[in-house]
């Protein structure tokens, strides 16, 4: 008897753990709203281009492709809802690289949808030939595309000959380690960027170079990582550049008070700044950003997509991402936002808008002299550019405005740079703990 | 002769004792320090907290300027966190009320009832019991998914209840009760039941009263449940309100500190002489 | 017996700990409410004071009350809604071009017809205070 | 006879599983079926079934086993230091003949105050320019680096063992209250010093509730890192780099697979140390 009752008792548990868990299952794969979705915490161009692309759906395609925005209310709370959601199997449809998550880590498990699969299984062509092929293969890794630049911006900063030979350098052999060497001895007060944080983008794209991501491992004991961190950190340290002032004045860069300018990546931008320069008596130039090892140039994401995995209906995101990369849209956003597109059509289309007819003395009106000044900047200015574009062939994933908001500058090594940079610990320890804190962020 | 070693022994008496408030001292300093704080004024606690200057922190327990400021503040100048208080309590006692029922039941048929399996189960409860929250925190979130209990309050409530921490320490103190009176009980034809009620519950008094204070207490200040399971911030509890303290905030969060603490203090004060004695077999009075 | 009184003391204690957390939360809005500095507000219309002057954008008719007049300078609070739970109020500094004995004709850079300004007031407010607006017939 | 005992028998099933009933409802549905969701996902990398790669991953990599040994260190000093001092303290409240009850209670109020301000309390005390360095300078010594060092792990101990000694003096008292005072008498009786008392009749006889202490301690070493990760956020230094930090950045890290593996692997930890534990306690119980 007491057997018996053994075994019933135990047949019964495992009966009822198998219910309830085939209960939990089964209504696992009941798809919700068949809408895709995209968490937005604040309006940014992504949510531009959803509301664009919902018209467009309106008129040509169904509704059943329009794309649901949810709101919410803080970074974090929208961050914490993402992981949880994505790892029990739903989550948003599309992430933009701007959300505050470690995207250089998701190539490797699976979370994020490989486009070229889709495009290959479904046969669906997104007009990935006419996009500048320097920026969309930079983002391909052996085979697989996980993220679609749509806006980007080349990592150059903008001086005049003048200013440069101020500090005995020239354009052509410009380097942040001569420049170091010259203002620590000139001990005169500069700005070298016109803006504190600034400075602190060019310390993290700086350290930014010494990890790669791909085979996890950083290179930060070696003596050479040591000596340029010596030259980037006295150029930031005797910075004087005050905290809320921004020297875009074209005045403190012609006089040289502020060495260097990052201008927003529209070609329109670019052209205005150089033709007020002009203007000035100086001649303009481009300024690459630091290189390590002083290799060919690279640019930034500035908006970028990326898709969940768990997408339900994967068919969906074909037409957004080719209404992404079209023409029409490429250029309303980048004259709208002063982006720079990836659409090599939309972007000569920029070219072409970028007047030059400048009022600089502002005298309502413009004379000859303006106009010949306005033409000759614009010409340089379209020069240098597009060398520099064409020979983009490295591309970062996040802006180098925001570098110091990524995932892993800000809650990884966010506090110990703070210290480093504040002066509160020693280069030594600077180096240990920057070291250990990276090992473990890279091998997590 | 006999005097001397009176002096001895009351030398030693008094070392003991000195001895036993130094104990007490460094066991009650951080709260005692807690609480002298909140009645600082809010520009001291800010100045004090604030890390960037460069000289020494000194312990100072009198306030500079004694104000109620911060109390001010919290009870009057704060709708949002009376509110969220209000959710803590909300989240709280049906925890604690239904941990405690369920626990006494299973841990009843776990002290005293005999059936097969009954040591393995009690294991596997254990196991559960230890597991650190992140192990389930995500498949917890799949199963209250499919439950569509996300986002109100008996997502957190009803994982509370059902958690096997009062079993164990129910059983700890049934386990002192002495079988005779069970039998005794049982020969006279008593069901279960009313051997539950009448002989096991008053017995184990002291042992509820520790569970419901423990139960309360993990519960108070429970973080990462409702952060993840709860989608608008009304409904977060005072726990999460005062661990990610904006710049802002920081005048008040010691005054809010000890508001949040008077709760527990109370099941405290009302239980403490049950708690002192939890699983003695002779009962007190 | 001394155990029971303790008991007793903390039952009631309790009890009135959690009855007084109950009416703070309660009144709690009405209280906070009653603390701010109550002020009145009207609406003002772009204007001027001598009649042959047609051009009369950016000048603004403010009741005197509702101008800190330190002489051809003066100070204006005005409610900004940008914060929808919250009413707070924003300080401008406008320069007065006329006065007569109801009016002040001024204007000042940001100043938009149909902006809500204080001309009464509880108590002093400055930039940013959150105030409570009595008799609110605004939108 | 035999009929009626096993009629008997058969009431006392019914009425222990009627008693179960609720409670192994409510653990089937929030703790065994996540756990048994925990141990498939972990089989799994997205759709593909991969077995035990997840594990073989995780033991080759190095911020894994960090974490492992930084737990394991951890674990294997914080939980006999407790046990040790709160044992000690309950003999020392224990030889006092009338105490009042207020020193009893005040070790329990640790327990009760809230985590957040305590932290701000901690960081006051132990940060570089805090209290305690502020003394270790007037006296000479340079500022020890509470949150960057090895002490950090010496603060994360002192911390639980401050938080939870109160709640286990109260379980040892009771486990000495309930050896019977008989024993010391006839102990003390054949001349055994007071030590001899101790080691051969006051620990054997509280055994089961030192099983319980322990059971407790376990518990309560998993849930200090409410503080832990309120004081360091959620990348500390290397010493204080524990498993938990391990699986919550992965969760951050949208890396399931990797995350279901460790915090298996951490229960299978746990099982280990309570069987070891569990199977002494069998074996003494048996003997006494």
């Amino acid at each position: 008897m007491a057997k018996k009752s053994k075994i019933i008792t135990s047949i019964f548990i495992c009966v009822f753990i198998s219910i309830t868990f085939c209960g939990c299952l089964k209504n696992d794969a009941s798809a919700n709203s068949d809408r895709i979705k995209y968490y937005a915490c604040s309006e940014d161009s992504i949510c531009d281009i959803i509301n664009k692309y919902n018209n467009y759906c309106a008129e040509h395609l169904d509704k059943s492709y329009q794309i649901e925005i949810v709101e919410f209310d803080s970074q974090e709370d929208m961050n914490l809802k993402i992981s949880t959601e994505v790892m029990s199997g739903g989550g948003p449809d599309i992430l933009s690289l701007s959300q505050k998550l470690p995207f250089e880590k998701f190539a490797k498990n699976e979370t994020l949808l490989d486009i070229n699969k889709l495009i290959a299984a479904y046969d669906y062509d997104i007009g990935l030939g006419d996009c500048s092929s320097a920026i969309m293969n930079a983002e391909e890794l052996d085979g697989k595309r996980y993220f679609i630049p749509l806006f980007y911006s080349p990592d150059v900063f903008i001086s005049t000959e003048q200013t440069l030979k101020k500090y005995n350098l020239t354009s052509s052999d410009f380097s942040f380690k001569a420049l170091s060497h010259e203002l620590s001895d000139s001990k005169s007060t500069y700005s070298l960027l016109g803006g504190t944080d600034y400075c602190l983008n060019l310390f993290y794209s700086f350290l930014d170079q010494y990890i790669d991501y791909n085979s996890g491992s950083a290179e930060f004991n070696t003596d050479e990582f040591s000596e340029n961190l010596d030259c980037i950190y006295s150029l930031i340290k005797n910075d004087s550049s005050d905290e809320n002032i921004y020297y875009f004045l074209y005045e403190n860069i012609n006089n040289g008070a502020s060495v260097l300018y990052k201008a927003m990546p529209s070609f329109d931008s670019l052209v205005r700044t150089y033709s007020f320069l002009e203007y000035l008596g100086g001649s303009p130039v481009l300024v690459n950003n630091y290189k390590r090892g002083g290799g060919d140039d690279s640019a930034s994401v500035d908006v970028g997509l990326a898709f969940n995995n768990n997408c339900k209906n994967k068919d969906k995101l074909l037409p957004f991402i080719k209404y992404c990369l079209s023409y029409d849209l490429q250029k309303d956003l980048s004259i709208e936002c002063l982006y720079l597109p990836v659409n090599r059509r939309a972007m000569d289309y920029c070219i072409e808008l970028t007047n030059y007819e400048k009022d600089f003395d502002e005298d309502s009106s413009v004379s000859d002299m303006e106009k010949a000044v306005g033409s000759r900047a614009r010409s340089a200015a379209i020069k240098d550019y597009k060398d520099i574009i064409n020979s983009i062939s490295e591309c970062n994933l996040y802006r180098f405005d925001s570098l110091s908001e990524t995932y892993f500058n800000s809650s990884v090594i966010g506090d110990i740079v703070n210290k480093y940079l504040k002066g509160d610990i020693s280069k030594e320890k600077f180096i240990r703990q920057l070291t250990a804190a990276t090992e473990i962020y890279l091998t997590e | 002769m006999r005097n001397r070693g009176g002096i001895v022994k009351r030398m030693k008496k008094i070392i003991k004792y000195i001895f036993l408030i130094l104990l007490t001292a460094v066991f009650l300093f951080p709260v005692v320090y807690m609480i002298a704080c909140s009645f600082m004024s809010n520009s001291q606690v800010v100045k004090m907290l604030d890390f960037t200057n460069e000289e020494y922190k000194q312990i100072n327990l009198i306030p500079e300027m004694f104000s109620l400021e911060q109390y001010y503040q919290v009870f009057f100048r704060r709708p949002e966190y009376l509110l969220k208080f209000w959710n803590s309590v909300i989240m709280t006692f049906p925890t604690v009320a239904g941990q405690t029922i369920v626990s006494a039941l299973a841990a009843f048929a776990f002290g005293k009832l005999k059936f097969p399996f009954r040591d393995k189960l009690f294991f596997v409860y254990i196991v559960l019991l230890i597991l650190p929250l992140q192990v389930t925190l995500v498949p917890n979130y799949i199963v209250l998914d499919n439950i569509d209990l996300l986002n109100n309050f008996l997502a957190v409530i009803l994982p509370g209840t059902f958690s096997a921490f009062g079993i164990c320490l129910l059983r700890q103190s049934i386990k002192y009760i002495s079988d005779s009176s069970i039998e005794a009980a049982r020969i006279d034809g008593a069901s279960y039941f009313r051997i539950f009620t009448s002989i096991i519950l008053p017995q184990i008094k002291g042992g509820l009263i520790t569970l419901v204070l423990l139960c309360f207490i993990d519960n108070w200040n429970i973080v990462e449940q409702p952060l993840i399971y709860f989608d608008d911030e009304a409904m977060y509890p005072l726990s999460i309100q005062l661990s990610n303290f904006s710049a802002g905030d920081y005048g008040i969060i010691f005054a809010c500190g000890v508001m949040f603490m008077i709760p527990a203090l109370l099941i405290y004060l009302y239980g403490r002489r049950d708690i002192d004695s939890p699983f003695i077999q002779v009962d007190k009075s | 017996m001394k155990k029971d009184r303790i008991k007793k003391y903390t039952l009631r204690f309790g009890i009135i700990f959690f009855l007084v957390i109950a009416l703070l939360t309660y009144f709690s809005s009405t209280i906070d409410n009653m603390l701010l500095p109550k002020v009145k507000v009207t609406m003002i219309e772009s204007g001027t004071l001598d009649e042959n002057d047609q051009d009369i954008n950016g000048k603004y008719l403010v009741p005197i009350s509702a101008v800190v007049n330190m002489g051809d300078q003066g100070v204006i609070y005005y409610i900004n809604d940008s914060d929808e739970k919250k009413t707070t109020v924003s300080e401008l500094s406008v320069s007065i071009n006329s006065k007569d004995d109801l009016f002040f004709e001024v204007s000042g850079e940001g100043m938009y017809s149909g902006m809500y300004v204080v001309y009464e007031t509880s108590k002093d407010i400055s930039e940013g205070d959150r105030v409570y607006v009595e008799g609110d017939e605004r939108s | 006879m035999k009929k009626k005992l096993l009629k008997r028998q058969h009431r006392e099933y019914l009425a222990a599983f009627l008693f179960l009933l609720p409670s192994l409802i409510g653990i089937t549905v929030f703790y065994i079926v996540p756990y048994i969701i925990c141990c498939v996902k972990s089989l799994y990398v997205g759709e593909y079934f991969v077995g035990f790669k997840n594990y073989t991953d995780l033991f080759q990599n190095g911020t894994f086993l960090l974490a492992l040994k930084n737990t394991a260190i951890f674990t294997f000093t914080a939980i006999p230091i407790l046990m040790v001092s709160s044992f000690l303290i309950a003999l020392f409240l224990n030889s006092f003949k009338k105490i009042s009850s207020f020193f009893r209670s005040s070790f329990l109020i640790p327990v009760v105050a809230p985590i957040a301000s305590l932290v701000c309390v901690w960081q006051l005390i132990f940060d570089d320019y805090g209290a305690v360095n502020g003394l270790l300078n007037s006296l000479g010594l340079n500022t020890v680096e509470f949150f960057n060092s090895e002490f950090s792990m010496v603060m994360i101990v002192f911390i639980y063992v401050w938080k939870y000694c109160g709640f286990c003096v109260i379980l040892f008292t009771a486990g000495l209250a309930n050896v019977p005072p008989s024993l010391y008498e006839s102990a003390r009786l054949d001349g055994a010093g007071s030590f001899k008392i101790l080691t051969k009749i006051t620990i054997p006889m509280i055994t089961p509730t030192t099983f319980f202490v322990f059971l407790m301690e376990i518990i309560y070493s998993f849930k200090i890192f409410r503080e832990v990760f309120a004081l360091f956020g959620n990348y500390p230094n290397e010493n204080v780099y524990f498993l938990q930090n391990f699986i919550n950045n992965n969760y951050y890290n949208l890396n399931y697979p990797r995350l279901s593996s460790a915090s298996i692997i951490l229960s299978l930890f746990i099982i280990i140390i309570l069987l070891v534990f569990f199977i002494f306690e069998r074996r003494h119980s048996f003997a006494e």
